[in-house]
């Protein structure tokens, strides 16, 4: 209970220090909206209409995560100035509660950029989903919470490395490979209307077993980084 | 009568202008224009569609002038800089403005006329990356450090006007599924003249439209300026009184 | 009864000691002042004692445990304010302050005492980060104070003030070591500084130091 | 002469300064590398090989993209960090050395990313160039310098900035689209061999005219950003 | 002759005025040290003077020009090391004596020079960013002193010195004073810091500052 009450205090910090420049949220929106016209032009899914739809799923996932990454780094380049960190590392509070509280600030963050997003993208792809869409709205939060929960966990692993903004996508990105290659394949899935509901939903189940799994060990194992020397 | 109380009046008589000019446009589209062959109806969005694209392509202009005079007048003439750079986010605001409603127009013709409401053709991606550098250009403006907005931002200027005809070139090769060039095209290009008076009123009913929103937000943005101005020397003549 | 203790403690950073063998004690309600010159491993003891990094070799000790399980009873003050440049004073000193709530009472004292005490403005809305250098080491002295440690270790608090405004921060120690503490022991100060003299009406011992080893430790008789 | 002895002071420090920490180029390498698993993964280029072709450039330069523009906000934050930039301002030298220096030390590692990049590439898309490969050695250097000019200018646009990280792509990326565009284009023809070489070479010329005027602004106005206020 | 002189400048930073009307010259030869609670605008004057950031009213000047325009005959160190952290000492003031290469001769004192002046080992290999704070502020007197500058601002060149490199820099300031200057003009210092009494030796004038004005100027008689 008190724990919960730690992590709500942490949230509302962050919500706090988001809304008071509250641009690098318009920032991660535009940058999102940017990808999805690099990737149109790099790709060109209007001449190739199946292919489009083939490779959207991959494509939405793959800007999701640039721009998340971008975003991860940030917020705990916050925490780091001014030795805030330290602050934090001095208060009797437990230190997991700093990590719950933060992932799931960031998390808001890049759900309220999905939500915005997703019609943007449809549109410029120019998508049917044929399958069942309603499943989408199961698969984004799931493979954002995967992406976001690591995220800020490596984030935070990379802070005091010196070249931090380019050591998490390192580290992020094999890591969450596995993650990436549900998602793709489910989301792709209902978008094609390809694979069967049975296949999709392994590939759904799959995704909350990776959740469930990660969001252990980081809350497990924060304490542990936050101190490392 | 005082300077301002003639802006006030011209600014009352060319809205009253604007509008008139818009309701004519309006009449002539909707009633008087002849009806278009394979369209239809549908067609009529062309007289707001099409000026706002041009007007869109018109306004850069107006905001990459104001920019090169704030780079040159920074250090010699403040004051007049800082006018220019209010030009300039007015200008560059309404290019946003402008750009974004031929989207929006552009999308929901496209719906009912392509059956799609976006394809990646080469006027359509340029429409929409005039659109994004204008908006990149506003959002610097938002992030960059007080005191540093105006130069910074109007050497994006500088940049996002170079960019503009090198995107119209190099997209000019592209497939394309967007009407081709009806002005100043080939040999069967051209409109039927009996849409010439709508198109016409439109275009210049939007263009006025354009001109005294720009001049409404730089008005504004001067405003700002002179009560920031006020403040900072209020500041300082507030600490002149207290004793040495 | 020690507040905190090195026992021959060292800390190496790939092959360079920045603290060597270090030894010392520091009783309950006594105000140690380090001295020593530029890298003579100052802000390293300090770091040590607070828990925020460990001894290569040796042990530290704070009240009897482990120092980084006494983070209640321990507060450090570093160069860097350690405050959030978008948030006021005012918001960063209560969200720390929540950080700090314990079991029964809300206690923590409140932050507006604490930045009234330190000649700061409450209602002041200016975020932290447009604050001036000695108005953001004051708020950061407010951040320390308000969680009532038992020990508090203050790094070169004196660094960026004026003349005024460190005597004051003295007289504000001074004070500080008179609040009452709930289990009945006394409050330990130890900083570090290079103005000996500022330091001087509230330090009871000094400790110098030179190339990371403690050369000398003076007991000031009570006048 | 004398300029050119400044621009190669500066690079030499800049060379200097990598080669002591050496992280933004393996970094940048190792990013690009997961950027091509990722896609990889995300669209199974095995299974549809035509496809691998056509999207294969745009794949490319999208990853060396984004892994450029992370080096690139890099490369400033060391003139910042002790407020070096304030020294650099106070010197006596021109300005521009100081970009046309560090530009050129970003192209030498992109570059150097590229050369190691390009056969795992071709390995792992299962690549047959069916152009005239020879062209590539062309526009590989024009589109990456289209890339670093303006990134290079403008990380130092957005160096004072509040959401540095953030700025650069999103003012980077809508600059340089036409110059994506140019690049993907001719690396797509060349590698699927469909244009005709009288087209490549339009997309070459006009990348080439791009770097030009890119080059030209960027020197020119570089003093008046570093000196703004 | 003035070295530099502000004519009734301001600096304001939104609403914020840092810096408000200051008149002030700095004859050639002489060495003003500025005082001044903290957020007094101190930096701020010295910045201008420095031609980092221009008055947002009133003018400055230096050298009978525009502060931006003299960089070869000025030299600015703040409170920051102003120097690469991966570098060593040489190779930082190496680099930056290249960038004031002039025209005939290769000039601007060696890097070597510099370093045993300010007592630093010139052959130390570690790089910049392992130095302690007082050893950086070294490195940084080191660069601004090679370059041989006719006018020099120092930011707060003593706050993080133990005392006696304190009194070493003001030593060497002194003598620095005394190197001969090509167009025989007098070398011209103008600094800010909260130590008054380590600066004395060498203050020709003080400068005393309150909410960004100019309170006080007072000049020292020659004793
Ligand atoms: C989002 C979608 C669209 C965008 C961004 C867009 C953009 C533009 C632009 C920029 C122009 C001005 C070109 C110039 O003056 O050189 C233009 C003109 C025009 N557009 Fe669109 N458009 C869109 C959709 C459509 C659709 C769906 C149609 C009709 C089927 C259409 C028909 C026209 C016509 C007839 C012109 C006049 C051509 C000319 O006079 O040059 N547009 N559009
Ligand atoms: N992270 C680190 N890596 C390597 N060396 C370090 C590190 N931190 C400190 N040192 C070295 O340890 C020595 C002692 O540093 P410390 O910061 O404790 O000195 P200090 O007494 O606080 O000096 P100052 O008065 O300048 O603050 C210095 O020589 C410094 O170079
Ligand atoms: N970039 C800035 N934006 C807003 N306010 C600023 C900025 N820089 C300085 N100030 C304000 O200007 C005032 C003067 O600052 P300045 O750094 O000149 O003080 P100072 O005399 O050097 O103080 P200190 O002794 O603490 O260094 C301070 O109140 C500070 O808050
Ligand atoms: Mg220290
Ligand atoms: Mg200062």
């Amino acid at each position: 209970m008190k724990y919960a009450r730690y992590v709500l205090d942490h949230l509302k910090k962050d919500l706090r220090l988001e809304w008071r420049s509250r641009d690098s949220i318009n920032g991660m929106l535009f940058f999102v909206l940017l990808v999805v016209v690099v990737f149109a032009i790099a790709f060109d899914p209007a001449s190739y209409p199946t292919m489009a739809r083939q490779i959207s799923g991959g494509i939405l996932w793959v800007g999701l995560l640039f721009a998340s990454m971008t975003a991860l780094n940030q917020s705990w380049t916050r925490e780091q100035r001014n030795q805030v960190l330290e602050a934090q590392r001095m208060a009797p509070s437990p230190a997991s509660a700093l990590f719950v509280g933060k992932a799931l600030a960031n998390m808001i963050f890049v759900l309220l950029v999905e939500v915005v997003l997703g019609p943007i993208f449809i549109v410029f792809f120019n998508l049917h989903v044929l399958g069942n869409a309603w499943l989408l709205a199961l698969i984004l939060p799931l493979g954002t919470w995967a992406l976001v929960v690591n995220g800020t966990f490596f984030a935070a692993l990379g802070l005091r490395a010196r070249n931090r903004e380019l050591l998490l996508p390192l580290i992020l990105l094999p890591l969450s490979l596995p993650a990436v290659l549900m998602m793709v394949q489910a989301t792709s899935g209902v978008i094609t209307g390809d694979l069967d509901p049975i296949q999709i939903r392994t590939w759904i189940t799959q995704l909350a077993g990776f959740d469930i799994i990660y969001t252990t060990v980081c809350v497990l194992f924060f304490e542990t980084v936050l101190n490392a020397e | 009568m005082d300077r301002s109380s003639i802006i006030r009046t011209t600014a009352w008589l060319w809205l009253a202008a604007t509008v008139v000019v818009l309701v004519l446009g309006f009449r002539q589209a909707i009633f008087v224009a002849p009806m278009e062959a394979t369209m239809g109806n549908l067609q009529r969005i062309f007289y707001y569609h099409v000026p706002h694209a041009i007007l869109g392509l018109v306004f850069p202009y107006i905001n990459v002038a104001a920019s090169l005079a704030f780079l040159y007048w920074r250090r010699r003439d403040p004051l007049k800089a800082l006018s220019a750079d209010a030009l300039a986010v007015a200008s560059a605001e309404v290019t946003v403005l402008f750009a974004g409603i031929c989207l929006a127009s552009g999308m929901l013709w496209g719906k009912p006329a392509w059956g799609i409401w976006w394809a990646w053709d080469a006027r359509l991606t340029t429409e929409l990356i005039l659109w994004l550098l204008y908006v990149s250009y506003l959002l610097l403006r938002r992030f960059s450090p007080t005191g540093q907005t105006g130069v910074l931002s109007a050497v994006l200027a500088v940049f996002a006007a170079i960019d503009v005809p090198i995107i119209y070139m190099s997209i000019h090769w592209w497939r394309t599924q967007h009407p081709a060039p009806v002005f100043g095209g080939g040999a069967d290009s051209g409109v039927d003249p009996a849409m010439m008076p709508a198109f016409l009123l439109n275009l210049a009913g939007w263009a006025m439209w354009g001109l005294l929103l720009i001049g409404f937000r730089f008005a504004l943005e001067r405003r700002r300026q002179l009560a920031e101005q006020e403040a900072a020397l209020l500041a300082i003549e507030a600490s002149l009184e207290t004793p040495q | 009864m020690t507040a905190a203790s090195l026992d021959s403690a060292s800390k190496i950073y790939g092959t360079f000691a920045a603290l060597r063998n270090a030894t010392a004690t520091f009783p309950m309600g006594t105000c140690t002042v380090i001295l020593g010159e530029n890298g003579a491993g100052k802000s390293t003891l300090l770091r040590i004692v607070a828990g925020l990094i460990t001894p290569s070799r040796g042990t530290a000790t704070v009240f009897g445990g482990a120092p980084h399980k006494q983070r209640r009873r321990v507060a450090y003050m570093s160069h860097a304010p350690m405050l959030y440049d978008e948030l006021t004073a005012m918001e960063n000193l209560k969200y720390f302050s929540k950080l700090h709530r314990s079991e029964g009472c809300d206690c923590a004292g409140s932050p507006e005492m604490a930045l009234r005490a330190v000649g700061l403005d409450p209602t002041l809305t200016r975020p932290v980060g447009q604050y001036s250098q000695g108005m953001r080491q004051r708020a950061s002295l407010a951040r320390v104070l308000q969680t009532d440690p038992e020990l508090l270790l203050l790094d070169e608090p004196f660094s960026n003030l004026d003349v005024k405004s460190s005597q004051h921060m003295v007289e504000l120690l001074a004070d500080f070591r008179t609040w009452p503490v709930a289990g009945g022991s006394a409050r330990t100060i130890i900083l570090t500084t290079h103005q000996a003299s500022l330091a001087e009406p509230i330090a009871d011992r000094t400790i110098t130091m030179r190339q990371g080893q403690i050369v000398d430790t003076a007991v000031r008789q009570p006048a």
